[in-house]
């Protein structure tokens, strides 16, 4: 069975130079923890389908996997685009002999990327009738493509209707023109999402585009088990990539079992039935000698170490925060009295108590809206209040929060104050909620929870019917400008959570768009995050550094910053 | 004439006459084990009661020793890792700040800030007032079952979850004895349009999988002791109503029941005042089974994050904790759960047995 | 017969449509909005109109309703909403792990729990019999949870006697590495119960009035325990095993959850939890399906097994 | 084995129960007697006289746990000493040498096997026939017990089969292995009278046949005399009398027996009232009282006038289908005031069903209840309710017609709180003990629960309570079947009693011929629903027309000559 595929393999190789470099007995297990969704780009946003995605799809541009800081390089084009002088006008040309992954829609031709492909898969996430959860980031973005949107009014996108902003020069040329400048066009075109499909493949696959990832990516998808197994197996028709004199990809096959339970998702790394994994929280301690003295700096504990397990460790680019809802009448609001109210639930919190008790020390608190890591941040900025609940208990006394007869506090006008948080069902929230419970009791305010799935308080947040949620935002692109529009008010109600609605800061954000990372926009956005703690629409949170391992016969392992997975280069020598 | 009655000659000398419930507790009394079970139901009634009324398990929720602390009999048995504390967290953070530029180090000066002048005599209060540094001493190794991954007294803990979960399985089986006894009861008296209303009503709450009722009623409610109560009771009422029915069915061509007709009872008083105590024994034998059943329901309730909220706590929420516990080592917590769990339902299932023994009127 | 089964068919339809209506009511009151997971974590009021014009989700509820008889009616419940697969291929695939599991268990307990309920209930009484019973009183007092969370840790992780977890496309592996362990644990969560029910069973039909005319005509105990009571007890042994039939296919959620076998019990909490309404309701309606025609099948059984049984 | 040597000798034997109190119950106080080979020994007692432990311990089937036999108890089958048997002797002798017939044949058979099947079981493992062989002889047994259509019968399963086919399958294994000792627990108690006087004939008939020894136990004396050879009388675990047949009846020595052939209705005599069993005990001769004379005569005020009262039944049957069965068709009858109507019959034939239709008790399918010229069936429920008091109803069982849960005080009083008697709970309390008072029991019964009440008790508390609200018409469904008969006599006096004092009319419905002519006025004969002669009770049983009453009346058990008769073969 494996030699006949190979056979296959090799004599599909031999019309073209790619080689195919992967042995097909290297088997390469890992875990995700939460079911995947799909794998049609233009359709799914978790980061799990996200995974599988970036190993079938080829987007024009990603990153190199060595350099730090990550470093935007060519994938499928022959080197960076030109740029036009106003930034507005990008060409990609692309290298040709790229082939798709062989699949029954080609009718055994090979068939080859072109610069169409691009075109189509970034005309897709405009399609209404896709309804791209990535469309936020193409929207209005490329000149002509609104018109084209609207004529499509509930309907399909006309794809063969020509757009001045999305074109295909010729076979290999695409050139994108937007509307507007953007500094962080590249690193949005390196997202998974992006990834070139071909048209007859998705439209042969209408009904059922997430199953048949048709893709140019080192690996194509063998089997699905939806949320139970994935099977990835090496691309015959992968273009030659050689890094380090090292042809990719080297393993052969790809299985992805989704475990949702810490408990068998650990033992089963320990136990060798998985090869790499992350540490189940619950599991960080028994995996890592923890210094106290620095938390950060953590090694294997020995009965692992000797085992010759490999710990890999990066800081995640996101920022966990709980928000208030600014529009809400008890939390939200610009007055002193309320901006004491959230500042002194901010004091009340113990955050390094969580991050010592929950996160076991593996995240360092965040002092900024921007994480280290994102072009923006500032790592001198200490925007965080103080934890210092006898001063926040003074500052509520001071502004007429007072202490009624069933000892919790009131509003200034008499009023019952009760406080509702929004919270999801899992073990880990049960801890935070203890912390927040503690926190709220330390100022004698009631706290209610209000339980919910994500969608669901997703929604109550839309309809406005929050007070508080805690939510996280992982960068989309390393730059600052995508944690800093989480507040601009155009955006409330959507990624600006907290409704936050403020003219300066709106001002400066507009301001700050036209600017190149550099100091000048540091200052904007220092300016930006003054305002944010003063006015305190979100109690900061941290930023957590992940900690991977894998066993001692996965070689080249090394986590990216921005990459979801490293699978092609990692290679299994039992 | 037969007035003269020798029947009843010995009937001067007769003890005081009991009722089937006396003779019921009196063959109860006379089961050894039964007596036994009752006794350790009854105590750990008293425990929850004691619970509820924050006399045992109050300060469930105050962190009294270093977290994850073993037994005290244990002490040397726990795995030897070291717990961060927040001044850890705190002191790297300086730390770290110290060796980054600081001179560049800004935050919010006093001018931005619209509170300044209020942060700044919040501060001085508290700096006054502030009380001595109220730091609990640890009570490490000698807590008789250990601390949970927050330092609280696993003990408490135990106590205040024995309250909880009494109280969810006894109000759950209650609650659903409620619904199943009053439509089993209408269903078996009256029978025909009734009966194939409530019956159809039934059929299809059978034959909707538990778990999705259970997960769909769960998801509609908010957290807390009271909704699983209720959502207990909305998936369980079906086995009371089936029996209840049956034995309606049965009582109601009862002769005692014709009589009662015949002597011009109303069905309601037929209904509750004639059949009802005659099937109470079969109730009471149903509610223990139900409770036993709604407290392991609890358990993996929780577990699936429909347990009680974090002011309440649980035998199910803390068995929740376990997993995690259970990987680093942290047994005691699962240990004395499942001990106390086991304890509580084998004596509850023995009683069930001697219940329905001891009021089983077929046995006199 | 066939008269009478038509009519309890017939009689499926209401309970049916009351499965629907409740099914109904209860998610498209609570089951959240799916189209706030598809929309992503950034979107436009238009995007979530869209959606839900593409889910049926904005049309009234009469007419969401009507879609769904069309569905139940056809057997065709589209496509997840989740992962936009066929809801029938994601059951076809699920059903074969979850009786893989299932099946074994069943017919393992089964044949364990009356053996060992038909011994003890022959030595009623005896030292035997209420050491069993005292085990598996203590046996079913603790959570279904303890046994899979310290099975696993114990058996499969400390001591090694059982892979972690996993499942593989081969049934023959499944059942001789994967399945042992989880089947073990299920084995003793569902034998105590089913022992002392069974034990029950076997006790009332001693004392029965046929036992004593056995008795009377000089058959030994053994066969009046094996012949006499072993027929009558079957009864309610076989009304309760085919009335647990249609779980079986939900049953074991946990052990799904926790062994990674993809089974259907692990897809409820799934498609719960993602709001993936079709596949909640194809679920629920299958299984509907499955405990009407088992408790059908029961009755018909139960007439195989007891002639005195009409079936009206 | 001579002829001298008994084929099974009971010797002083004593039993006794350990109730659930721990206190120990003598059920057997050292009883002996002997059963000759091809002898029929008649064992006569009331209930908890002890006879089915009798038999039960012979077959050493009383339950090992929590029965003690006393010591020196002895029981010799054929010399062997049953009591310390092993199993395998008992196992081989049960069945073979001395077998057994039960009271209930439906819950004595094995519901899931074919009848069959449990003879040819008897059979292999007796005889070591091969199940050929056993069939062919299992249908031989069924055509010689008298059962139609052997050959299918042979097949069927217990259910299919009436009340008395079961009991002649019962039978055929009894016999089916020729054994030495036959013995009958109550065989016939069961059954509709009819079918029990076949089946006594086909005991007595195979007794001569195969040359068995019969141990025959019954509570009614009346049943022996067709084919007793001796006869033991039995009350509280003691032998009273033991004795041939003839000796007993006509020269009774001991004053229970005395009163046991006394106290029971006579077909050809009706005392003003029955004679019971006190009248025995004390030290003055029994006198006979006078003779009453009875039946309606014209004038009677008509209290109840029934006219075409039909009542069905409908049953779902395939796929849309019903099956209608009709219990009642037709009926009319009249009764008067201060006199009783008796409705005879079989079971099934509907008698009971006209008593629950006039209760209003079931819907009555067409038909008119004239209640002093009110039809009761048409009335709405609201004004039935004020008619409720004025007909009440008596059950047959009385342990299931008071509520166990009530005091009998609460029974008591309940219907006259409902109907509004008595203007204070004290005054009601006081008419209650003036009831029980008046029925025969000690006020402090009030007291107490329904369970601490023997049966005969119980009805009287049935009786007070129906008295409580005063009725014209007392319905009485089979009120005294379920009582020994020296306690159906007491309460057949009290309820002759109070017709006299209070001008009470009865509907009399009952199966036993003789309590039936005893205590009715006019008889009303009951088949399939429908009345087929109504008539005098002294006309009816002397001259019966239709040929179902004949028959009934010729099943009625009378063989045994008493003062004045003459025995019916």
């Amino acid at each position: 069975m494996m030699k006949k595929r190979m056979l296959v393999a090799a004599i599909t190789a031999l019309f073209t130079m790619a080689a195919q470099a992967a042995d097909m007995n290297k088997v390469l297990r890992v875990a995700f923890n939460v079911p995947e969704t799909g794998f049609d780009p233009a359709k799914v946003s978790d980061t799990y389908s996200g995974a599988i995605i970036e190993n079938v799809f080829d987007p024009l541009v990603s990153y190199d996997y060595l350099a730090r800081p990550a470093k935007v390089i060519p994938n499928t084009t022959v080197a960076l685009p030109a740029v036009s002088a106003d930034g507005r006008v990008y060409t990609f040309k692309l290298k040709p002999g790229i082939y798709f992954a062989a699949d029954p829609v080609f009718k055994g031709q090979k068939r080859e990327l072109t610069a169409a492909d691009y075109a189509y898969a970034i005309k897709r996430h405009l399609d209404p009738t896709i309804n791209s959860p990535w469309s936020f980031l193409v929207d209005g973005r490329f000149v002509g493509a609104d018109t084209l949107v609207k004529a499509a009014g509930k309907g399909a996108l006309n794809y063969d209707s020509p757009v001045e902003g999305i074109k295909a020069l010729d076979k290999y040329t695409l050139q994108l023109t937007l509307t507007e400048g953007n500094y962080n066009f590249l690193q949005i075109l390196a997202m998974p999402a992006f990834g070139a499909v071909a048209r007859e493949a998705i439209e042969a696959y209408a009904s059922n585009t997430n199953a048949k990832p048709v893709g140019t990516g080192p690996y194509t998808l063998k089997e699905w088990k939806p949320g139970s197994k994935i099977v990835l197996e090496a691309n015959p028709n992968f273009r030659k990539l050689v890094l380090n004199g090292q042809t990719l990809p080297k393993v052969g096959r790809v299985e992805v079992s989704i475990i949702e339970e810490e408990q068998p998702l650990w033992l089963a790394f320990i136990n060798k039935q998985l090869d790499i994994s992350g540490i189940p929280q619950a599991a960080l301690q028994e995996a890592l000698v923890i210094d106290p003295k620095n938390p950060l700096n953590v090694k294997l504990q020995p009965k692992y170490a000797k085992q010759g397990i490999q710990l890999e460790r990066k800081k995640d680019l996101e920022v966990t925060y709980q928000f208030f809802n600014m529009q809400d009448p008890v939390v939200g609001g610009s007055a002193k009295e309320k901006i004491a109210l959230r500042r002194a639930i901010a004091m009340a919190f113990p955050r390094s108590e969580t991050i010592a008790a929950i996160r076991r020390g593996q995240a360092v608190p965040m002092n900024y809206v921007i994480p280290e890591g994102v072009a923006g941040h500032n790592p001198a900025f200490k925007g965080a209040v103080k934890y210092d609940p006898a001063a926040a208990n003074a500052l509520l006394d001071r502004f007429g929060y007072k202490v009624g007869a069933n000892g919790l506090r009131t509003l200034p006008d008499g009023k019952p104050l009760s406080i509702e948080m929004a919270t999801g069902t899992s073990g880990i929230e049960k801890q935070w909620n203890e912390y927040w419970q503690q926190a709220f009791d330390s100022l004698k305010i009631q706290l209610t929870f209000k339980y919910g799935k994500w969608n669901e308080l997703n929604k109550a947040n839309r309809q406005n019917k929050l007070q508080m949620w805690n939510l996280a935002w992982g960068a989309d692109y390393p730059d600052g400008e995508n944690f800093m529009q989480l507040l601009y008010s155009k955006n409330a109600g959507d990624a600006n959570s907290a409704s936050f609605r403020h003219a300066e800061y709106d001002r400066l954000f507009e301001a700050s768009l036209k600017l190149q990372d550099g100091a000048e926009r540091n200052r904007l956005y220092d300016a930006m995050n003054k305002i944010v703690v003063a006015q305190q629409p979100w109690i900061f949170g941290d930023t957590r550094i992940r900690s991977s391992l894998a066993h001692s016969y996965v070689k080249n392992f090394k986590l990216h910053p921005l990459l979801n997975t490293t699978w092609r280069y990692i290679d299994i020598q039992k | 004439m037969t007035n003269h009655t020798p029947l009843l000659a010995a009937d001067a000398a007769c003890p005081a006459s009991r009722s089937l419930w006396q003779l019921g507790w009196q063959r109860l009394r006379r089961d050894r084990i039964g007596l036994a079970a009752l006794w350790v139901v009854a105590a750990f009634v008293l425990l929850a009661l004691a619970g509820w009324l924050g006399l045992a398990g109050s300060h469930w929720r105050h962190e009294v020793a270093k977290p994850n602390t073993p037994p005290a009999l244990f002490k040397h048995y726990g795995p030897a890792t070291v717990e961060l504390t927040a001044a850890d967290i705190d002191a790297a953070q300086q730390h770290h700040t110290s060796t980054a530029d600081a001179s560049a180090a800004t935050g919010m000066s006093a001018e931005d800030d619209p509170l300044a002048a209020d942060m700044a005599a919040a501060q001085a209060a508290a700096a006054k007032t502030a009380p001595a540094s109220t730091a609990v001493p640890p009570h490490d190794g000698s807590l008789v079952c250990g601390s949970d991954s927050r330092g609280r007294d696993v003990l408490q803990k135990v106590i205040q979850g024995t309250a909880t979960s009494l109280l969810v399985g006894l109000s759950g089986a209650l609650l659903a004895m409620l619904i199943g006894t009053v439509l089993g009861a209408l269903s078996g008296y009256f029978g025909r349009r009734v009966d194939d209303l409530l019956m159809w009503f039934y059929s299809v709450f059978t034959s909707v999988p538990d778990m999705l009722l259970l997960l769909a009623f769960s998801a509609v409610m908010s957290r807390g002791i009271d909704t699983v109560i209720m959502v207990m009771a909305l998936t369980s009422w079906t086995g009371t109503y089936r029996l209840m029915r049956a034995e309606f069915m049965k009582h109601k061509c009862r002769e005692y029941v014709q009589a009662a007709d015949a002597i011009g009872a109303s069905h309601r008083s037929r209904m509750f005042r004639h059949i009802l105590p005659n099937v109470t024994h079969l109730l009471l034998v149903q509610f223990s089974l139900l409770t036993v059943a709604l407290i392991k329901y609890e358990a993996i309730l929780s577990f699936l994050g429909f347990g009680v909220g974090v002011t309440q706590t649980s035998w199910g929420a803390m068995l929740a904790e376990a997993p995690a516990e259970l990987l680093q080592g942290y047994w005691w917590q699962m240990a004395a759960v499942t001990l106390c769990m086991s304890l509580l339902v084998t004596a509850f299932s023995m009683l069930t047995d001697s219940l329905r023994d001891a009021l089983d009127p077929k046995v006199q | 017969m066939f008269a009478y089964i038509l009519r309890r068919l017939w009689q499926m339809v209401p309970t049916l449509f009351g499965v629907m209506l409740l099914l109904f009511v209860l998610f498209n009151w609570v089951g959240g909005d799916p189209s706030y997971i598809l929309a992503g974590k950034s979107f436009s009021a238009d995007t979530l109109a869209n959606i839900r014009h593409q889910l049926g989700l904005d049309q009234s509820l009469p007419q969401q309703f009507l879609i769904f008889v069309r569905q139940v009616l056809t057997l065709d419940f589209g496509i997840s909403w989740s992962t936009q697969q066929p809801v029938a291929e994601i059951l076809a695939s699920r059903i074969g792990p979850s009786l893989t599991l299932a099946l074994p268990m069943l017919l393992v307990s089964l044949l364990l729990s009356v053996i060992i309920a038909a011994i003890v209930a022959y030595v009623r009484g005896s030292l035997t019999d209420r050491i069993v019973t005292l085990i598996c009183t203590l046996a079913m007092s603790v959570s279904a949870l303890v046994y899979i969370i310290a099975g696993q840790y114990w058996l499969a992780h400390k001591l090694g006697w059982f892979p972690i977890l996993g499942w593989s496309d081969s049934l023959a592996t499944n059942l001789w590495y994967y399945i042992p362990l989880p089947l073990l644990l299920g084995l003793v969560v569902s034998l105590a119960p089913d022992i002392r029910f069974y034990r029950s069973c076997f006790i009332e039909e001693m004392g029965h009035d046929y036992v004593r005319t056995a008795r009377a005509k000089g058959l030994s105990e053994r066969t009046i325990m094996l012949k006499h009571v072993m027929r009558n007890a079957l009864i309610p042994v076989v009304t309760s095993l085919m009335m647990s039939l249609p779980y079986l296919f939900l049953g074991a959620l946990l052990l799904e959850r926790f062994f990674g076998i993809p089974g259907m019990g692990n897809e409820v909490l799934n498609a719960v939890d993602r709001s993936d309404f079709p596949v909640i309701k194809a679920i629920t309606i299958y299984v509907a399906l499955a405990t009407m025609l088992f408790n059908l099948l029961a009755d018909i059984v139960y007439k195989l097994i007891d002639p005195r049984v009409q079936l009206k | 084995m001579t002829p001298l040597s008994p084929l099974l000798s009971v010797r002083n034997l004593g039993v006794s129960f350990r109730m659930e109190s721990g206190e120990h119950f003598q059920a057997l106080k050292g009883i002996s007697f002997d059963i000759a080979a091809n002898r029929t020994v008649a064992l006569v007692g009331e209930s908890g006289s002890g006879k089915s432990v009798t038999a039960m311990a012979i077959m050493r089937l009383l339950p090992d746990h929590h029965t003690t036999i006393a010591a020196g108890s002895e029981i010799l089958f054929e010399g062997r000493k049953l009591l310390q048997a092993d199993r395998h002797t008992l196992r081989a002798l049960r069945g073979r040498d001395i077998a057994m017939i039960f009271q209930d044949p439906m819950s004595s058979l094995n519901p899931v096997f074919t009848v069959g099947d449990q003879i040819i079981e008897t059979l292999m493992l007796h005889t070591g026939m091969r199940r050929k062989a056993a069939r062919q002889r299992a249908i031989a047994l069924l055509q010689e017990v008298g059962l139609p259509e052997p050959g299918r019968k042979v097949d069927a399963y217990p259910h299919q089969l009436s009340g008395g086919q079961q009991q002649r399958v019962m039978i055929a294994m009894a016999i089916a292995c020729e054994p030495k000792l036959l013995i009958a627990d109550e065989p016939t108690t069961a059954l509709d009278v009819t079918i029990q006087q076949q089946i006594l004939q086909l005991l007595a008939q195979l007794q001569k046949k195969h040359g068995m020894a019969v141990l025959f136990i019954t509570h009614d004396l009346g049943l022996v005399g067709e084919f007793a050879d001796e006869v033991i009388v039995m009350r509280h675990g003691e032998i009273r009398e033991h004795g041939p047949l003839q000796q007993v009846f006509s020269q009774p020595q001991d004053a229970y027996t005395k009163a046991l052939l006394n106290c029971r209705p006579q077909l050809d005599s009706r005392p003003a009232r029955l004679a019971v069993i006190d009248d025995f005990l004390q030290d003055q001769p029994y006198q006979p009282p006078p003779q009453r004379a009875r039946g309606y005569v014209p004038g009677d005020d008509i209290v109840l006038d029934v006219q075409g009262l039909c009542k069905s039944f409908e049953s779902r049957e395939g796929l849309f289908g019903k099956r209608v069965f009709h219990a009642v068709k037709d009926v009319s009858f009249q009764l008067a005031r201060g006199k009783t109507l008796g409705i005879v019959g079989e079971s099934g034939s509907g008698k009971t069903t006209v008593g629950l239709t006039l209760m209003r008790l079931h819907q009555a399918s067409a038909g008119r209840a004239l209640f002093n010229g009110q039809d009761i069936l048409a009335m709405s429920p609201r004004e039935f309710h004020a008619c409720k008091r004025r007909i009440q109803i008596i059950f047959q069982n009385p342990y299931a017609s008071l509520n166990p849960r009530f005091t009998v005080e609460e029974i008591l009083l309940e219907p006259m709180v409902l109907h509004g008697i008595g203007h204070s709970h004290a005054e009601r309390k006081q008419l209650a003990m003036a009831l029980l008072e008046r029925v025969g029991l000690p006020s402090r019964a009030l007291q107490k629960y329904p369970h601490e009440f023997s049966g005969g008790q119980r009805q009287r508390i049935a009786i007070a309570r129906c008295l409580t609200m005063k009725p014209d018409v007392l319905i009485c469904d089979e009120s005294v079947s379920a009582l020994d008969v020296s306690v159906q006599a007491q309460v057949l006096n009290l309820l002759q009693d109070l017709q006299d004092e209070c001008g009470l009319s009865y509907l009399f419905i009952s199966h036993d011929l003789s309590v039936v002519k005893h205590i009715s006025d006019q008889v009303m004969v009951m088949q399939q629903g429908q009345v087929v002669e109504q008539a005098n009770a002294d006309t009816l049983y002397a001259h019966p027309q239709h040929p179902y009453t004949r028959q009934l009346l010729a099943a009625i058990p009378q063989g045994w000559p008493h003062p004045g008769g003459v025995a019916l073969a």
